[in-house]
């Protein structure tokens, strides 16, 4: 259930839904982990897991014709936006079947279907451009939102500035999605940050801006709802900052000298698959075997994704240099 | 021509103007098209490029940006990947450093890292050169720099027509087009037709035909190329001017074929020499025609330094029409 | 009286010197304009015309080994801060005994010995040189503020935000210093800015800043005092707004298209130098022939400033590479 | 040799640790010496080049800096500016484009613009070049760009002892220099003195003596085309290879003297090729020794290409061992 209501409506089935999205992410991860020990991934691989309520959540929010901008950490924005996991791993191969074509690989999953703009492996540089996405949607009347994702470490950088006063300045309808998950790397936020309440630290651009607890799936999906609902309402942009963790290492090479064992293992006791799934069987919302099903599911879809992967073709190196420049706009 | 089978009537106009229709008419063709910048609104422009656009289109269209470099170039490619034309002016080159993540890691490379699921078709104007006194921080060439980027095609128009025409042609263009005006040549006069329109931007041209040697170059030294041709003309010695108009890619078929005519060329480059676009004309000229050439090619290029502000130093930075007249007369060996 | 007591003290002399160091600027603006008409002085020349009682008031807070770092607009800064008007002048001429030997300009004012490091014409470029000063300060032990002029145009640069993060994070001894005349070029503030409060935008980095009438030479004395005092107490950084306006056109090449006649009007009846001279007056602290005293001495001052441009020579053609790469770290 | 007439014990480690090793003998040299970047503390560099130097030398020298590339390179020049000598690291060439408005329009232009008052003693070190997957925005290969930039210094350090070596020499001087470390060459093993220092860094180096023809490289590129002519000499055809380890200013005495021995020339650069330093040294060669010259100088350099993921177009897209080899065989007329 996507779209442009206010309020989360937790039917069995939208509890379903949620849980899905979040186990998909979880074992495509794993997966990916697995994979890159097998030398079939390479590069710089950021493991989402930890994080997965985020994309869930926010992207309940979102219409198809709503675009989406994302980060080097972006499978799980990928997959919760609906991009087939088939090509969404054959990209992390390389293999032409990717989302990409292969060419970008883990940190630029890109599809035109689904207004996924990439993948962006330039710490804020997909701010810019999520703010003249969304200037084009403004000036051509379009009812659109441009969901914008990025990490607190981002919150440092000069574009990060100039991008939300330009949005806040015009009232462009961009969603910006902080994915705070307290560290940049090893940098720690208050390392980074000489005000390290990121939302009040947007706040300071005139613009709402709201911390969520981005363990919750719910309360994500129900600020994501509120906020989208308002930046349609030609409100103007709207900042949300998801306080989360990344349960693994920053990327495949990081010792994680820079934090302590007892913190990771007090937050994945926040975690926010197992949190959702308890409350919504306290509820009766879940039944015990939902729980088993989706596994199970998500377990053929993803064996599934390894098969096309595997089976993809390389790009003919002929074939290097096409789209270098283009020969025309994608209609 | 007109439809009747008349020539239209002829306008005197500057540069300045040429671009300044230029714009207007992209704007009147397409609805997607707007112009975004640093004071190109109620300013002006700080050339006086955009004066009294924004009275005929309005805000939306006529857009001031704040003093935000790379989020308004980085809006830009967003607003393009997104369905508009944007027309981006930088006002400055040497201000555009503040956006070159943008315009390299996103424009240059989105199209072809998406494996060709986006294109970004985005026209990025800027001022270049020395020429006012402005002095080290507002004065470099960087367009043959920027010509080393791939996914990027670079204009230079140095004639009114092409001042007047390439935009349209850059903005129908798929790809993001950087279109640099030198700053010496907006108060150029001159005359076009009423109708002038679109030029093609595939082709470098000759603006002086000639045997004895070839000059090759682009910009804010083509006039001052075809002074010193002028001037050896005098003399006995018959140049040709090629303009290479598109800096990328280059047109090297009519570089050669002038090379080939003539057997002795000077590439002259208003921007610094080591790492310089002339450093890329002189290679590939020695790579495709090496056995044509009567001398080793030579180059005339911008002395390596910042820009200083006084006027003789200034001049003294970069090719002037004296000092290419100089270098030719050598290189025909009269000096 | 420049150094480092927290209070301003009212004496006859310190008023003379204040009322001087505003005139000294007035009047050698006006002759700047004069001599660009007579194409003296080329290129873009900002004139401080309106804005003295700013560099006038700050520079006072300021001790000799201090740092300055100023904008494209520093003509009044280099002379509040204790240049030689010849040097200046001489500069402006582009003569080879200007201040930065002519190379600069009216935009590139350096002088090592006054601690002056430009003159920058990249707006906000300034910022992280002087965040890296002060760290070197600060990493020495040494007892030295830096004072970073800008605009509030370059508020909305990034590396503004960059600096003040930086600065605030580390604590470093910067004295920030906005000159908030409402413009830049053509647009206004609110063009500009999403909050259009400055100061209030620069608290979101955690650092102390206020805001101040920079037509009133004793506020922003005083708030200059107590602002350098509480970086050099170790404090970290500061950040004043100081409210002006520049009565002039912003180059020599601008219409003004973009502001109404009776503003500036407006606010010319809020010119800092008559305002400070008759409130003084009043005062008893300054005397009716002070003033004209001032006006004589400035007039010498002046004259022999230009003569001494005239008088100087250009630099040989010989020399213009020369420092492209140095020899050595001048001493 | 120590000062007891024995020379120094070997020890083997890998290019990584000599950089290390380089900043460590730096740190303690000097104390006006700080070490600056994005993660070089805690988490010990992204390419683990700084591991354990923030628990031997504290956090005052060992600087975590947000991400905000032109801040803290800014802050570096402003700190060279009075009295410092930073090192400061760049993740990766492709971040400091965010930072090249305060290498350009800072660094590179105060001291001319200030009428030599002052100097910016500062080092920015850079990781560049392809070879990990990391696909388009982590991947180029600028440094050949950067030595467009006069006022600027720009090292390639392609062995041990250059890494091991260079880094001091370029805090000694007064410039701005920036070094550029090959990610490929990272994990490059080898051997040492115990007691390797500071080395020259105004010559180019010739890495392996030939008489039948020239390669003109740096960088990643080096190692490749050593193996390149070693593989020719089982062919007969004896390569000489020259390392230019400092790309501005060029050593043109060296690479002058191998052409004039060798009259055949292969500049091999892994950056793009238009507009890239190979075009700069084809040109010179061209100009200086025009008629040493038995065959056109040829240029391998990168595919222009946004640098794409995948091994094999990766490897495609710049030169190799084979390709070198290839080309090499084409200009000596051995197919
Ligand atoms: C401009 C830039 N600087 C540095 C990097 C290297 N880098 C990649 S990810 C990363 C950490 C970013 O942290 P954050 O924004 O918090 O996102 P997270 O990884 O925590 O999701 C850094 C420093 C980069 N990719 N781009
Ligand atoms: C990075 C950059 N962008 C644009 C310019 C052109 N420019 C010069 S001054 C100016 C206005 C700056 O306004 P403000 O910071 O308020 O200072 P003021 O001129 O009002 O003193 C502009 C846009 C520049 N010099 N640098
Ligand atoms: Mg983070
Ligand atoms: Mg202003």
């Amino acid at each position: 259930m996507t779209g442009t209501d206010e309020k989360v409506h937790l039917t069995r089935e939208h509890c379903l839904d949620l849980l899905r999205q979040m186990v998909r992410i979880r074992r495509f991860e794993e997966k990916c982990a697995e994979l890159y020990s097998g030398q079939k991934i390479r590069g710089f691989l950021h493991l989402y897991i930890g994080e997965e309520a985020v994309a869930a959540g926010t992207m309940q929010a979102l219409k198809p014709d709503d675009a989406v901008v994302a980060t080097y950490r972006e499978h799980g924005h990928a997959l919760a936006r609906g991009l087939a996991m088939g090509p969404v791993m054959a990209e992390m191969y390389g293999k032409v079947n990717g989302a990409s074509r292969g060419r970008g690989g883990s940190m630029h999953i890109f599809d035109r279907g689904k207004r996924f703009l990439g993948g962006n492996a330039i710490v804020g540089g997909g701010l810019p451009l999520a703010v003249g996405l969304a200037l084009a949607d403004k000036m051509q009347g379009r009812d659109r939102v441009t969901a914008c994702f990025f990490g607190e470490g981002a919150v440092a950088e000069g574009e990060f500035h100039e991008s939300l006063n330009l949005a806040a300045l015009w009232k462009l309808p961009v969603l910006f999605l902080c994915e705070n998950n307290l560290y940049a790397m090893g940098t720690a936020l208050d390392r980074s940050e000489s005000q390290t309440d990121i939302h009040l630290k947007a706040a300071s651009y005139n613009l709402p801006s709201r911390q969520v607890d981005g363990m919750d799936v719910v309360a994500v999906e129900g600020a994501a709802r509120e906020a989208a609902a308002s930046v349609r309402r030609g409100a103007g942009p709207f900042f949300l900052e998801f306080r989360t963790y990344r349960f693994r290492a920053h990327s495949m090479f990081d010792a994680q000298l820079y934090r302590e064992k007892e913190e990771v293992e007090q937050w994945k006791e926040n975690d926010p698959i197992p949190r959702f799934a308890d409350w919504a069987q306290q509820a009766d919302l879940l039944h015990p075997a939902d729980k088993e099903a989706i596994e199970a599911s998500v377990q053929a879809e993803l064996a599934e994704a390894v098969a096309f992967a595997e089976a993809g073709a390389w790009e003919p190196v002929e074939d290097l240099q096409k789209f270098v420049t283009m020969d025309e706009v994608p209609a | 021509m007109n439809g009747d089978g008349t020539a239209a009537p002829r306008l005197r106009l500057t540069y300045r103007d040429a671009v300044r229709e230029a714009i207007r008419d992209a704007l009147t063709r397409d609805e997607r098209v707007f112009l975004m910048g640093e004071d190109v609104g109620r300013y002006g422009g700080c050339y006086a490029v955009s004066k009294g656009l924004l009275a005929e289109f309005g805000e939306d269209r006529i857009r001031d940006t704040p003093l935000s470099e790379s989020a308004f170039v980085g809006a830009g490619i967003g607003a393009a990947l997104n369905g508009m034309r944007p027309i981006v002016e930088v006002m400055t080159v040497n201000f555009s450093l503040l956006a070159l993540d943008q315009i390299v890691n996103n424009a240059a490379t989105i199209p072809h890292m998406s494996g060709g699921q986006f294109a970004v078709p985005l026209v990025i104007r800027m001022a270049t050169g020395s020429g006012r006194q402005l002095a080290a921080q507002h004065s470099h060439s960087l367009e043959g720099w920027y010509a080393h980027i791939p996914g990027l095609k670079i204009l230079a128009p140095a004639t009114l027509e092409d001042a007047r025409g390439m935009l349209w042609t850059a903005i129908e263009d798929p790809n993001p087009v950087l279109i640099f005006e030198n700053v010496q040549l907006y108060d150029m006069e001159g005359e076009l037709p009423a109708d002038a329109g679109p030029v093609d931007i595939t082709r470098a041209a000759i603006r002086r035909e000639g045997k004895h040697a070839s000059v090759v170059t682009f910009g804010g030294s083509v006039p001052k190329a075809v002074a010193a041709a002028e001037t050896l003309a005098g003399e006995g010695v018959d140049v040709e001017v090629v303009d290479l108009r598109s800096l990328r890619p280059l047109d090297d078929a009519t570089i050669m074929a002038s090379v080939a005519k003539t057997h002795r060329v000077l590439v002259v480059d208003e921007g610094w020499r080591s790492g310089g676009l002339s450093a890329e004309v002189s290679a590939r000229i020695n790579e495709q025609v090496f056995y044509e050439l009567d001398a080793p090619v030579a180059r005339l290029a911008g002395v390596e330094v910042p820009i200083p502000y006084p006027k003789h130093l200034e001049d003294a930075s970069v090719p002037q029409a004296d000092t290419i007249a100089a270098a030719l007369r050598e290189m025909v060996g009269r000096r």
